[in-house]
């Protein structure tokens, strides 16, 4: 065992898919010599060459296009688009022709194509540099989207994503890039569709992925301290979502709390908070509730500790899942301090 | 010391602002400086294929105003560029249409049931893109160029020399996606020709609000490519430009833009009401310029055809129409489950479930 | 009262827009002497002049861009994207810049412009003319999200729209553009940001917008001959949400059913059923249900029937709310046929 | 008849190959046959603007070292673009910059502790865009580039002349939103000025992977506008080129695109790692023409600036960059409510909610 950073692990998946498949090709923004902003492309054009591992022209809509093309003619492309936000130049090739390139052809012409997208925030970057883009993506049918949590997931779910016959968008959580974990390279976890319990408990079920996985896992050992045993749900699969997992934990546990930095409104936790209510609603004990990012546009450095998710404002949650039946009918949405959604 | 600069080489020259013209309007040869016209074999090929083209058209444009075909977006007039450039491809090259070209597909060789499919409104494809090597007709404008570009950039890789012919219309030229397209195409030096049919409409919009350069053919000097400005309602002269771009872009000399000048002679689709935006004596102008009429002027007057001929592919373009009519009766319809068929190479869960509600929903 | 259709009120309202105020300007693709695909600026390039009313250059996010830059400088551009699908092109200078400039500014800088939108299926139009996009632009931070789903609502709230000191995607149900009622024009209705009760019931609540909400008032009436008594809010504002008028009667009727055309899955059915939950959880007698699209590409017109919310699908998810406590432990989710949501 | 053709007259000439230059790298005058050089009052004028610039770029490295700023692009090395293009703007231009471009902020006179909120992360951007006409610093590659053409448009239907100035990298160009934006610009006749600062790095990818024209100002004749090529480094040409441009565009002439051949010297930020994929040779190559070398000696050899007087402007930058330092301190932190302020022009119910609830979340 070694210990890998995400960051590491998926540089590791991309070089071993490279090795694998000789259709894999990696192209981008400074995905070259430069090794990617953050060096996930680290020595891959030295080892592969520039046929295989380039720099494309600045042009996110031609990247992807371009990627079109060479999936339709039975390569693997693996773009990058170096931020979330600079993903946006792409969206019309993404949702017009990415997600339907099957079913236009009606099943004839698959796109096995990967677009990695390091989102979320929390890393103190300036403006642009800090969306939650999930939602754009796994409201768009035709289209998988993935995110991983942890370095053995990071390599897992990357080449299962360059494997798999449709495209997949693939979400790396920028802040966690750093993070490192004792871990055995190749590895393969779990099938890329499935969600997984990353720590069992009784009372309350806490949905999270990607970046706020391990934030949940901290504020679930600071709930065990006060008494309160929490699962914890790793989505990894924001599209196709795995219901069974998650509503098996949730029927158990009685109440849950979704967590996630984008927008709140309208967010992921939207749907999860939907489905799991329709299909989990005589076991909830309380309405599931969402933490999320407030409703605004992504903040400057100084004021992101404001804005994402924190332990604290997950237990803050976890609190309000009126443990005592404190509801009256004068009090009807949640007691306490919060009236409403949205945090 | 390395430097990291543009310049390669010399700049290609401009385009010339008068088009290439191989044939005149009255069917009488031109002499080109760089061009010749192709062999009468060829041109024989041209015209026949123009012919079966405005046939095909004028009987999905009869469709349509039947309310058998959703929609019908027509190349009437546009025949010269469809065919031009459709048979100056080698069989192993690409061809990226437009919604607008059913005939160019139709003279690829496609099942012309298979091209009404998208308009038709059964399925959005109906054609096997590989077998033709076609990609699907494209709606949203100039998003299939960069397609073309990544496809052609796989095929080399693979040490094929396959080319590509992206079809647009000068409308699409103005947005992001072409330009991007052009750029990569020219930078990875793909072989990928840009055919911009110029019919001087985007709906409603004249071309001279789209741009304001001496020609669209210009835009290639900006990418380091060659740009080609050619008169697209000559059939012969699409056919040497394209031909001649091809074989270049084939043999690594780079991709090149082609402007076209043709005209779209009916409405732009069968719901446009083109007396809102435009004059007819526009339209009588192009009359007098039919790329069909001059073709078949030129292959008389030089003896490569006649009467006889010109009626056996008349009936032949006949049959054609009636086959089309026909066969779209006997089509069967899909069943709705299909909706759920194609979405992912396997059906998730979500899919399955929702798939085995609407067939109870079908059943009750 | 005269009779108008949708298209007749939306033409009516830009046509007093410009004339009440100089600083309106109307611009995109063929809405000048065509009067747009869908003729909604007929007459208007003949009335104000190509100086108000003209056609630009063919690219979406040139036609935003140019209009961010115009509202900078005090003019009020409503602009047009001809068909759902071709918004996508300008999904960046949407996300990046409509949405943002006020907030990078500080406030210094708001952008006082419409983008308007027809969207929706139900014509029986190609592939990339059906889409539903309003989640992408509800899930937005900084934009508000407006469509009608009447001809009085469609002249009232492009009028509110255009004199907004913010940016409002004016979504337009385009199946809708040829549904004629009696008005006056000029008209105001309700505020922008409200929703309001089409009709009133005391069993369970109808929630839809847009193209929708005609649908559900008809299953309205159909299941009143069942003996069900259904309310119908139209919402109107997707962004911002009127939580205190679906809130009050959801909490009235107990049982709520949410409707739209487009994917289910992280549509915007997610958002209502997720809130609606969350404030009245101890009044639902069922958890909210959701009719939406199928989470597939927008199906080729000769599906598109098979596709859409309808009466009948409507009324087979009144059915599935629960009415005779027919839950049991060991048919946990939802009785009958149905085990999902996703419809 | 009615005809809807493009060409609307003869094509502008091409960009010249060679850049215009007025200065060469030992400071002596080069003549050319367009451009005459500034007058010595506003040759001294860039000189002073360039020593300023560069002191304030110094010292924003500086700080971003210590970890006072977020992150730092800097401009060094393209001083003569920054102080050359803005000076040649009206007062009642607009400047639209990126985040390359804070020195021509602080050129154009906004307050450098403003200019510098962004990359400090205090806010977004920290000016008022409408009292200084600059438009907030752009991230997004190109996508300011259309804002300039819809605000030259608004201002010249109230009747202004205002004109605009696009700063853009050559990366940048290569973004579909820097084509529309070009077309737009040419087909409406907006007086923008569209400047290039061609740095030979878009990050760590070299120019020749961004276009193969032989220069980037070769764009233009696609667009049928003028294009000109200017030597970036030289503030005196890029004055004269961009005054030219902006007088030809405001007198309605049309815009323009220029590229400046210039050369970012510095790490693309202060977390690039140029080792990665340059070589020092290339930055000792561009060392040698430097802007400010070149200028500060014509100067002195034309008699016009002395050792005092270099003494007296460098004197005033040590005193800006310590005032940076001492102001950067004294700066107060945001209140963190104020992310809900300026969403929307009044706040909407859900986010003064939520404001309450943060509000509430930091008095618990
Ligand atoms: C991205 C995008 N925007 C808008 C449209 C709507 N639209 C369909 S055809 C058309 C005009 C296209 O004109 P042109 O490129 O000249 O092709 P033509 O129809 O003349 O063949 C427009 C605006 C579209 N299909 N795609
Ligand atoms: C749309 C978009 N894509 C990607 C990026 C990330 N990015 C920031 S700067 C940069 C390089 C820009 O190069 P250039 O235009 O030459 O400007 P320079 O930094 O050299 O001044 C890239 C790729 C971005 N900001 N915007
Ligand atoms: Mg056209
Ligand atoms: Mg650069």
């Amino acid at each position: 065992m070694a210990e890998f950073s995400m960051g590491q692990a998926l540089n590791r998946a991309l070089r071993d898919a490279l090795a694998a498949d000789p259709s894999v090709v990696v192209y981008g923004e400074d995905v070259g010599p430069l090794g990617g902003v953050f060096r996930v492309t680290d020595g891959l054009t030295a080892e592969f060459g520039e046929d295989r591992v380039f720099d494309s022209p600045l042009a996110e809509s031609g990247i992807v296009g371009t990627a079109v093309g060479m999936a339709m003619y039975g390569r693997r492309p693996v773009v990058e688009m170096q931020f979330d936000a600079f993903g946006y130049p792409a969206f019309e090739q993404v949702v017009s022709h990415v997600a339907k390139m099957r079913n236009r052809t009606r099943g004839r012409v698959g796109l096995p194509l990967v677009i990695r997208i390091p989102y979320g925030g929390g890393i103190g970057a300036v403006e642009h540099h800090g969306d939650s883009s999930e939602m754009y993506y796994a409201h768009t049918p035709g289209l998988h989207v993935v995110t991983p949590a942890t370095p053995a997931d990071a390599y897992s779910l990357l080449r299962e994503a360059i494997e798999d016959p449709d495209p997949v968008v693939f979400l790396e959580p920028k802040r966690r890039y750093w993070t490192k974990a004792e871990v055995d390279l190749p590895v393969r976890t779990e099938p890329m569709d499935r969600a997984v319990v990353r720590r069992t408990g009784t009372d309350v079920t806490l949905i999270a992925y990607g970046p706020m996985v391990d934030t949940v896992l901290e504020a679930a050992e600071a709930a065990r301290e006060e008494g309160c045993a929490a699962e914890v749900v790793d989505l990894r699969s924001l599209s196709p979502f795995d219901d069974q997992t998650v509503t098996a934990s949730v029927r158990r546990t009685g109440r849950a709390v979704v967590v996630h930095e984008a927008a709140t409104f309208g967010g992921y936790g939207a749907e999860v908070a939907a489905r799991v209510t329709e299909q989990c609603f005589h076991y909830l004990e309380a309405p599931v509730l969402r933490v999320g990012g407030f409703d605004i546009p992504y903040p400057p450095p100084e004021l992101e500790e404001y804005h994402l998710p924190s332990v604290d404002r997950i237990l803050g949650a976890i609190d309000r899942l009126q443990w005592e039946s404190e509801w009256t009918a004068e009090s009807p949405a949640v007691p306490g301090r919060r009236s409403e959604v949205g945090v | 010391m390395k430097r990291t600069d543009v310049r390669p080489g010399s700049a290609p020259p401009l385009p010339p602002v008068e088009p290439i013209r191989l044939v005149d309007p009255d069917g009488r040869r031109v002499s080109d400086p760089a061009y010749t016209a192709p062999d009468h074999g060829t041109l024989l090929a041209l015209l026949r294929a123009m012919i079966i083209g405005r046939r095909f058209d004028r009987q999905a444009s009869a469709l349509t105003r039947q309310g058998r075909l959703a929609v019908y977006p027509s190349s009437y007039g546009q025949e010269a560029c469809q065919v031009g450039g459709v048979l100056a491809l080698a069989d192993n090259d690409w061809l990226f249409p437009t919604y607008r070209d059913s005939v160019s597909l139709v003279t690829r060789g496609v099942d012309p049931i298979e091209v009404l499919t998208l308009l038709r409104g059964d399925w959005h494809s109906g054609y096997d893109p590989e077998r033709h090597r076609c990609a699907p007709q494209c709606t949203p404008l100039a998003t299939n160029a960069s397609h073309a570009v990544g496809l052609t950039y796989a095929a080399r890789r693979k040490g094929e020399d396959t080319a590509a012919l992206v079809l647009m219309g000068d409308g699409a030229t103005s947005e992001g996606d072409a330009h991007e397209a052009y750029n990569f195409a020219a930078v990875w030096n793909t072989p990928v020709v840009f055919l911009i049919q110029n019919n001087h409409w985007a709906i409603s919009v004249p071309v001279h609000k789209q741009s304001v350069a001496p020609t669209l053919a210009h835009k290639a000097i900006g990418y380091g490519m060659r740009g080609h400005h050619v008169d697209g309602n000559d059939a012969a002269a699409v056919h040497a430009v394209v031909s001649h771009a091809l074989a270049e872009a084939r043999a690594g000399s780079g991709p090149a833009i082609i402007e076209a000048r043709t005209y779209r002679m009916g409405p732009h689709t069968n719901s446009d009401a083109p007396q809102r935006y435009r004059d007819d004596s526009e339209v009588e102008y192009w009359k007098e310029r039919d790329p069909l009429a001059r073709l078949e002027r030129l292959l008389r007057d030089e003896g490569r055809i006649d009467d006889s001929e010109l009626e056996r592919i008349r009936a032949q373009a006949d049959r054609l129409a009636a086959t089309m009519r026909e066969r779209l009766s006997a089509a069967g319809r899909l069943a709705p489950e299909e909706l759920f068929s194609h979405v992912y190479a396997s059906t998730p869960a979500l899919l399955a479930r929702q798939r085995q509600e609407l067939l109870d929903e079908l059943e009750a």
